[in-house]
């Protein structure tokens, strides 16, 4: 018997229908990622395998069998004794999944007692040990903390523990990882998998990175608007996809191990490509610099240094790609680059000259394409404001600069009036763009452009990115956490830790020769595409974590 | 006949059917998915028509609110209405007021213009200046900040009505009373509300959209009006509905307390407070205000629950089970 | 959605003329139903009797009571020189000897007054009571510290006028002789036939100097009466008074003092009160209540009860609610258009807006209608029932206003029933007749006691009141219409501004008189005399009726008070 | 521990600044007020000499800073004043003498202060016990008969002037029915039961009112809380519904409704003044009510800072509520 048994699943929320006509199976102990990007209904049928759309309006149809429970026809009382027990959920939150009220132990021990119903001590007992085993130092201790007083990994490690306590047959991962810093991430999926070896659990892995799918399970299916796409071992499917859609999917992967795209190559070319301050100086003209700039944040006791003495330059022209994992300062560089945010010491100097607060040579485009837009105002407003705070006046002109940047982002001149919530992510990511072409910047400051998109999407745009700085001789700054996509569009990285530039240098230099443990660190940590490799890597992940 | 009058009012707000109100038009559209609010709004926009075509209503009933009818009260016994239900007939469709014998329908329908008159325009006053000094507060620097937040923190910990009964007292009695009363209430209410939109005004100044405006080369000035204003329609909307029907309370309470409108001007509040010790004698005549402040104050509530409904989708999918699809738009 | 803090709605702010100290004031009730209460009417001593006021008796200190008669509940505390005869009706308003042997010997001009003490007096304490603590007691009114009195001593005696009091000035009042420890003489400035009247206030209770505790003797005043007082909680909110023991009733032929505790609750909602007495459980059986009415809607209500309505008491007390008009302020200088709205003016409305026609008497003559005050029945402007429009015109387009005339009436927003807003609407719709329009001014209460008390700032039409000190012609006239009491630099109550030689000279040749009954007939002359000049129209003198519990026996209501005596009330 | 420490000290600084303000304001109000104090003092037949004599011994001529400079004196150093026949000394903080009744406001504020604080403690356990489990059974049983029926009860709440409510409650209960007595207050220390027994009605039609509002804030809250995703989780695990409200839900949700509990009680204190007026209850509310309309500036300004200070530290702990009851406030 199979552990799941998934037939014609189909799910729709009002008119949507999000799963549509789902099967597939999983066996005792085996590992299956459901992988797609935002929309395919993967978490969807995640919640679906634990019956958890049960009184929420949602229609579910066709049959849903785990562990031996017909979820779709179980009593409110077999669905209890499926969740947890034979089935558990970890979620892609760590933070928000767990109750902030309550010590972790506790949390773990209640969910241990509904279903041994186990004395109160014996709970707390098992609790520390499942805390123990997801490699939680000085677990006794630390169950008595609440999930704030957690890191996220740890708050992870906790929910997988919680997840374990029962001994479930069955684990349903969530994005488990994506709201963790790439380190972590390694951390968390080489836990699954040590878990998966001595346990012999079967494992869910919903995902949208390819590359984590890789890390961590034996088969994958590929999903797209509620359908499956392909399914097949993860290898296999990886290296030679059978459908066109995995095929585009799996193209959109930035590589990290692949040097730039020589077609991306900037105006400044190679000449600033050697340059990093290490003498090699480039031909053309520094637009922004950036002088022993530091930031602190908080007063008193509480005060820390999210930058600290970071200096830089940035040439016409050049892509410079500024990585690093959360709380690294990499954003709040970002917007002392551009003068929204004061350096607390340093400066700023723009075409040489100090400059405080913004300068429309100046612009930015933000991480999130949901707030970067005023969703009371129509796009075409939204991208005038540059041209009316320069005092242009003439209606006509004003949008028909509008409507040629529209068009020169990939948007059509229609969409002059819409509002933001009628546009996708990618589109509205491009009206950023177009916003910040409009002041006809010198220097554009990319915060996280592409992090909130799908792979496909982020692709397009990195596109267009690199097609504007070709023509319009732009610098940018490209500042991400993902080590793939800077490299991807960065002539010069800068790899940045705890607010300072602990590694800089040509891109390649610095990706295929890392100086600095840490940016080696982080180059191990990144998911591999290849099944193979990930294991290679896996082992030798091992031995600095034991450390 | 309810639906039709919401139909009308909604008409009349200008919905524009071209996408550029689609925010507008989504907010009508979740608003009159609530049938409860539906109904509420028809009364709120009912009571307002009443109030609006009182010396009209008055006309057709053949009264007024101030002429006394002496010989319509029986004045031995201290001046109950004479006549079954408090004189209820032909000619005073609700009776008459014990000891003046005037009639209480046109009291009542002029007191609705008293009544819904003050509240709305307290309540005006207190958006106006709520929200004045809490985007002041938010934008200004850290002095301005703390001195509005301080100033702020005075008027919510004052007693305000033993501050409303000083103002009320200090203002010549030249001045007309039930602005005066309007303004005062609008004057001490302001707190919360300005407090509110700091808050929100500082969420919303992080927000990139903002960010962005300020690299566009805008100043402080325009980005308030432009990027935050609308962004605090929807809390503030919110609040002044749960404001409007409180203030209907205050002024009734102020009457209550000598100092709302004054004689021979009829307000709810004024009427309640000669009435609430004739609950025995002449139980209509308490009856009538409390049923119509009742009322008032229930539609506009319902009405207010409604509109932050409309406004908040987050309340139209409560207890919905996070399915991921949000967060998978994130990452 | 918190209920905004409300309030003391029903606060009686200091009334202007007088402040009936925990309701004091004169008069008698016309349908005697107090011996028709219970069944065995015979009253015993013992238990406990409860007041429930409406307003707290502030400040408990003889010194700075302002009373009618000595008031009802200092009278059981404090013992004055002489005091009121507490009988029903028109009896209850003369005044009968207290501490002293009789109501004062005067000297042939009446500027002399002398008393003697009976015998065996004593406090509380035993000691024994002189004419020298009679004297500090007065004396000691005159301390700023202790304001609060009525104006006559430091009037009329000689040489009071700048006294401050013991406390800075030791030499003390020479006016007042003490020649030995059981007689007193008072030397008055002018003949004031009526010094046995103001022998019944507080201030003539003896205070012992030793036992002075300056603003703090309020706490705990020292005794002369059958009570003393146990506890006196947040000024006068509860004042609980238990029988002195030192008292004997033999030298005091006025009080019964027939329950052995008395308990006055104070600070109540009027409606509450009524509501407490109507019910009669428990402690309230034994309850009665000083200041509070029954109001209109509960008079509806009592009114159709058999068993209440032999529980309300009937008083009056000697009062009169009128407009008064400032003859310096256009166009009320035209004699003609202040007769032409003493005609226009409906008193039915006017009545029913106080309550009507139980609670509130139609009043032609500024005098209250009863004998004491030498009550002569007059109507020099007959309005009828409902008011004289077409004469009211008439007089106006004789004045020159053909067209009508607007006027403003100044009025308080105080919630009292006196010179209530309701009573000013009453008035404006009755003037609309007489095609007068009438724009209204309601002033909060300090704010409206000062503007029409000041002659800077007086208005020309505004509503008014004035009570008894005493239930006699001379306080009720003199303050109001005597020239020589016009106050220019403080509070004036000649609101008329009336100063007519042969007026004052009148009211100078009736003080003279010590024949109070003669006096009687004379004030009643001069009332329809000054009435005449239309300085004001009076509207209503009020009725007083007020619950009682269903134990309480032996109920007496003097026309001096109005109000049932609580030294004669039994409860058992 | 430093950074509470540091928070309290940053509080109290505040709520000092803010106190003192109030100060200011009401005597700066009730400078302007209408109404001739010593008149009102003196009685309303004294002659001018008098009234000068009076208004001497209030020091009512001397300028407005001069009167409030005096007024911060007495409350740091106390002051001293005559009863006419001896010399009293008011201890600081002294709020100075009544206009009135020549008591210290410091002891008036003392007998007044334990009415409002029984009638606001008691109807706060009512309204909170009323309110919240309302709201919690109106968001659990959402979409049902007893959700609309408690909904209805709530805006009627809501809706109703307590004026209104406790004069009829009066009038039933005590009066008709004869279930309870007219409420008079009798001292907790003196006799519990009847302390109890008399505040019952009091503490009902306040706590009515007030239990609307918290019943709507915590069906709100909880409904929002029901929301979140740790909540998921938990159902996710197996936990049963009736575990999940009660350990999960309802402490999350109880956070604003401690915070705005907090809130009213400050003003509450202030705010029973109606209740306090209805049935005869000697509050803070109803002095400070007559005080205002004798113009009894001492009283005002001493009761006005009292329910300040009220306010300000139930601000004040609502903040450390809040923040103890939801950790991620201070640290996230």
């Amino acid at each position: 018997m199979s552990l799941v048994n998934v037939t014609d699943l189909t799910v729709e929320f009002g008119s949507l229908r999000a799963v549509d006509g789902l099967s597939f199976t999983l066996e005792q102990g085996a590992a299956l990622a459901l992988v797609g990007e935002s929309g395919s209904g993967k978490s969807t049928v995640a919640a679906a395998l634990l019956g958890l759309h049960r009184g929420t309006g949602a229609r579910v149809a066709g049959s849903v069998e785990v562990a031996g429970t017909d979820v779709g026809a179980a009593s409110e009382d077999e669905l209890r004794r499926l969740r947890g027990a034979k089935a558990a959920m970890v979620f892609q939150d760590p933070l928000s999944s767990l109750d902030p009220y309550y010590a972790i132990g506790d949390q773990i021990a209640e969910v241990y007692r509904v279903h041994t119903r186990a004395s109160r001590r014996a709970a707390r007992a098992r609790a520390v040990e499942v805390l123990d085993r997801v490699g939680i130092p000085d677990a006794v201790r630390r169950s008595r903390s609440r999930p704030h007083e957690f890191s996220g990994g740890m708050r992870q490690r906790a929910l997988i523990a919680m997840a374990l306590s029962c001994e479930p047959d069955l684990l349903i991962a969530d994005e488990p990882t994506t709201a963790l810093d790439v380190t972590v991430q390694a951390q968390i999926l080489d836990l699954l998998h040590t878990l998966r070896e001595e346990t012999g659990m079967g494992l869910l892995l919903v995902t949208h990175d390819v590359g984590v799918a890789a890390e961590s399970v034996d088969d994958v299916l590929v999903m797209r608007h509620g359908r499956a796409v392909e399914r097949g071992r993860v290898g296999a499917v990886l290296a030679a996809p059978s459908e066109a859609y995995t095929r585009e999917l799996l193209d959109a992967v930035p590589r990290v191990d692949a040097p730039r795209a020589r077609t991306q190559a900037s105006l400044a070319s190679s000449g600033s490509l050697a340059s990093s301050g290490s003498g090699a100086a480039g031909s053309a003209e520094v637009v922004v610099e950036a002088v022993g700039l530091r930031r602190e944040f908080g007063r008193g006791k509480r005060a820390f240094a999210a930058v600290d003495d970071v200096s830089l330059t940035i040439r016409r022209g050049e892509t410079l790609g500024i990585v690093g994992e959360s709380g690294s300062g990499k954003t709040t560089l970002g917007r002392m680059l551009v003068g929204l945010l004061e350096p607390t010491a340093g400066e700023v100097r723009h075409d040489g000259h100090a400059r405080l607060g913004v300068n429309p040579a100046v612009q930015m485009v933000f991480q999130d394409p949901v707030s970067s837009l005023n969703p009371r105002r129509t796009v075409g407003e939204s991208i005038a404001d540059p041209l009316r705070a320069r005092g242009e006046r003439d209606e006509a002109r004003i949008r028909g600069r509008v409507r040629d940047l529209l068009e020169r982002v990939g948007l059509e001149a229609a969409h002059h009036d819409r509002y933001p919530h009628e546009f996708s992510g990618g589109q509205r990511q491009r009206v950023g763009i177009a916003r910040a072409l409009a002041a006809d910047p010198r220097v554009i400051v990319c915060d996280e452009p592409v992090s909130a998109l799908d792979v496909t999407t982020q692709a397009q745009v990195v596109a267009l990115l690199g097609e504007l700085q070709r023509e319009l001789g732009l610098a940018l700054v490209f500042v991400a956490h993902d080590l793939a996509v800077v490299r991807q569009v960065s002539d010069r990285v800068a790899v940045m830790r705890r607010g300072r530039i602990v590694e800089s240098g040509p891109a390649d230099e610095v990706y295929d020769t890392p100086r600095d443990p840490y940016t080696r660190q982080l180059l191990a940590a990144v998911p591999a595409l290849d099944p193979e490799a990930a294991t290679r890597r896996r082992t030798a992940r091992r031995e600095p974590a034991a450390t | 006949m309810s639906e039709a009058l919401v139909a009308a009012e909604v008409a009349g707000t200008g919905v524009d059917p071209v996408p550029a109100a689609s925010g507008a038009r989504q907010f009508w559209r979740r608003l009159r998915a609530q049938r409860a609010a539906l109904v509420a709004g028809a009364l709120v926009a009912l009571l307002v028509l009443v109030a609006l075509a009182a010396p009209l209503l008055t006309a057709l009933e053949g009264q007024d609110p101030t002429t006394y009818h002496p010989a319509l009260v029986d004045s031995a016994r201290g001046g109950v209405p004479i006549g079954s239900f408090g004189g209820i007939g032909g000619d005073h469709w609700l009776g008459v007021e014990p000891q003046t014998g005037r009639d209480l329908f046109a009291r009542l329908v002029y007191g609705a213009r008293v009544s819904l008159g003050v509240a709305l325009a307290a309540t005006v006053v207190q958006v106006v200046i709520g929200v004045t000094l809490g985007v002041a507060a938010a934008l200004g620097n850290r002095w301005v900040d703390q001195l509005l937040s301080r100033f702020t923190d005075i008027i919510v910990a004052m007693p305000l009505m033993i501050m409303a009964l000083a103002l009320l007292a200090i203002v010549p009695s030249s001045f007309p009373r039930p602005v005066l009363v309007a303004l005062v209430i609008g004057l001490i209410g302001w707190g919360n509300i300005a407090k509110i939109v700091r808050a929100q005004t500082l969420t919303l100044k992080e927000l990139d959209y903002v960010a962005a405006a300020r690299l566009s080369g805008w100043g402080t000035w325009r980005i308030a009006r432009r990027e935050l204003l609308p962004g605090l329609a929807a809390p503030v909307i919110t609040y002044a509905a749960l404001l409007a029907p409180s203030n209907i309370t205050v002024e009734a309470a102020l009457s209550f307390l000598g100092v709302g409108v004054k004689p021979p001007t009829p307000s709810w509040g004024q009427m309640l407070t000669a009435a609430d010790v004739w609950y025995q004698a002449a139980p209509q005549y308490l009856l009538l205000p409390a049923g119509a402040l009742f009322l008032t104050v229930l539609a506009l509530t319902v009405l207010g629950d409604g509109v932050r409904t409309a406004l908040d989708p987050r309340a139209a999918s409560r207890l919905r089970i996070g399915t991921g699809r949000k967060r998978e738009a994130r990452a | 959605m918190r209920q905004p803090s409300l309030t003391a709605r029903r606060v009686a702010a200091a009334t202007v003329g007088l402040v009936l100290a925990a309701g004091a004031a004169a008069c008698g009730p016309e349908d005697n139903d107090a011996k028709a209460s219970g069944g065995d009417s015979t009253p015993h001593k013992g238990g406990t009797l409860t007041v429930l006021n409406a307003n707290p008796t502030q400040d408990f200190d003889p010194a700075r009571l302002y009373t009618s008669g000595g008031g009802n509940v200092p009278s059981l505390v404090f013992r004055t020189l002489t005091t009121r005869n507490r009988e029903n009706g028109a009896a209850g308003t003369e005044v009968v000897p207290d501490l002293a042997t009789d109501t004062g010997r005067p000297n042939k001009d009446a500027t002399v007054w002398t008393y003697t003490l009976k015998k065996g007096l004593t406090y509380e304490d035993g000691t024994a009571i002189t004419s020298a603590d009679i004297k500090y007691g007065i004396e000691r009114s005159f301390a700023p510290e202790l304001s609060g009195g009525a104006p006559y001593l430091r009037d009329w005696l000689v040489g009071a006028a700048d006294y401050q009091g013991p406390y800075k000035d030791k030499k003390g009042l020479s006016a007042i002789g003490t020649p030995d420890a059981r007689t007193i003489v008072f030397h008055l400035n002018k003949p004031e036939g009526e010094f046995p009247y103001l022998a019944t206030q507080t201030q003539f209770t003896p205070v012992p100097k030793a036992k002075d505790t300056g603003t703090k003797y309020e706490e705990h005043p020292v005794s002369s009466g059958p009570y003393k007082v146990v506890s006196n909680q947040n000024d006068g909110e509860r004042i609980v008074l238990e029988r002195n023991t030192h008292w004997s009733a033999a030298t005091d032929a006025e009080r019964k003092a027939y329950p052995d505790r008395i308990d006055v609750r104070s600070g109540l909602d009027s409606s509450v009160i009524n509501q407490r007495l109507s019910t009669s459980q428990g402690a309230d059986a034994a309850a009665v209540t000083t200041d509070t009415n029954l109001g209109p809607a509960e008079l509806a209500k009592v009114s159709g009860d058999k068993e209440l309505a032999a529980r309300v008491g009937t008083g009056h007390f000697g009062y009169t609610n009128y407009i008064a008009f400032n003859p310096t302020v256009k166009p009320f200088d035209n004699p003609k258009v202040r007769q032409a709205i003493s005609y226009a003016v409906d008193r039915s409305s006017v009545v029913n807006a106080a309550g009507g026609s139980a609670l509130a008497e139609p009043a032609t003559t500024f005098l209250p209608n009863q004998k004491s005050f030498g009550y002569e029945p007059y109507d020099l402007f007959p309005a009828g029932k409902a008011g004289n429009a077409a004469k009211a015109r008439e007089l106006l387009a004789q004045a020159g206003y053909r067209n009508g005339l607007t006027v403003t009436l100044t009025h308080s927003n105080a919630k009292d029933f006196e010179t209530s807003p309701e009573i000013a609407t009453a008035i404006q719709d009755a003037l609309k007749k007489a095609g007068i329009t009438v724009k209204l001014q309601g002033l909060e209460e300090n704010d409206y006691s000062d503007k029409i008390h000041n002659v800077k700032t007086e208005p020309g039409f505004f509503l008014a009141h004035w009570g008894a000190d005493w239930p006699s012609g001379g306080p009720f006239l003199a303050p109001i219409f005597d020239g020589r009491q016009i106050v220019k630099d403080g509070a004036n109550f000649n609101t008329g501004l009336l100063d007519d030689k042969s007026v004052n000279a009148e009211i100078d040749a009736i003080n003279k008189l010590t024949d109070l009954d003669a006096a009687a007939k004379r004030w009643g002359a001069l009332d329809k005399k000054i009435g005449e000049q239309a300085l004001t129209v009076p509207l209503f003198h009020p009725v007083y009726k007020r619950l009682y519990g269903k134990d309480i026996k032996n109920v007496v209501i003097s026309d001096w008070t109005g109000v049932l005596d609580i030294s004669q009330v039994a409860v058992k | 521990m430093s950074g509470f420490g540091g928070f309290l000290l940053r509080r109290l600084i505040g709520a000092l600044v803010t106190l003192l303000a109030i100060s200011v304001i009401v005597y700066v109000v009730f400078y302007v007020t209408p109404g001739n104090v010593a008149q009102i003092t003196c009685g309303p037949r004294c002659s001018p000499a008098q009234i000068q004599q009076v208004a001497e011994q209030l020091h009512l001529h001397d300028p407005l800073y001069v009167r409030y400079w005096h007024f911060l004196e007495g409350l740091v150093a106390g002051q001293d004043y005559s009863t006419g026949t001896s010399v009293q000394h008011c201890s600081a903080p002294c709020l100075g003498l009544s206009y009135q009744s020549d008591q210290q406001v410091t002891q008036l504020i003392l007998t007044k202060l334990p009415v409002s604080l029984s009638l606001v403690f008691g109807a706060m356990v009512i309204w909170l016990v009323l309110g919240v489990g309302t709201g919690v059974l109106s968001a659990w049983r959402r979409g049902r008969l007893t959700e609309r029926l408690l909904t209805g009860v709530t805006l009627v709440g809501v809706a109703t002037p307590v004026f209104v409510i406790g004069l009829v409650l009066m009038i039933v209960v005590c009066g008709q029915l004869q279930l309870l007595p007219f409420p008079q207050y009798v001292g907790l220390t003196d006799d519990p039961e009847q302390w109890a027994w008399n505040l019952l009605l009091p503490w009902l039609s306040l706590a009515l009112i007030e239990a609307a509002a918290f019943a709507r804030l915590t069906r709100s809250s909880m409904l929002e809380t029901l929301t979140e995703d740790h909540i998921r989780t938990f159902r996710a695990y197996g936990v049963g519904e009736r575990a999940v409200v009660a350990r999960h839900a309802l402490r999350g949700a109880l956070a604003p409704v401690i915070a705005l509990n907090a809130n009213n009680f400050g003003s509450a204190v202030g705010g029973a003044v109606l209740t306090e007026t209805l049935f005869g209850l000697p509050g803070i509310g109803q002095e400070l009510v007559h005080a205002v309309n004798v113009v009894d500036l001492p009283v005002v300004v001493g009761m006005v800072l009292v329910i300040g200070f009220f306010v300000v530290v139930a601000n004040a702990v609502a903040d450390v509520l809040y923040a103890v009851a939801d950790r991620r406030v201070v640290l996230a």
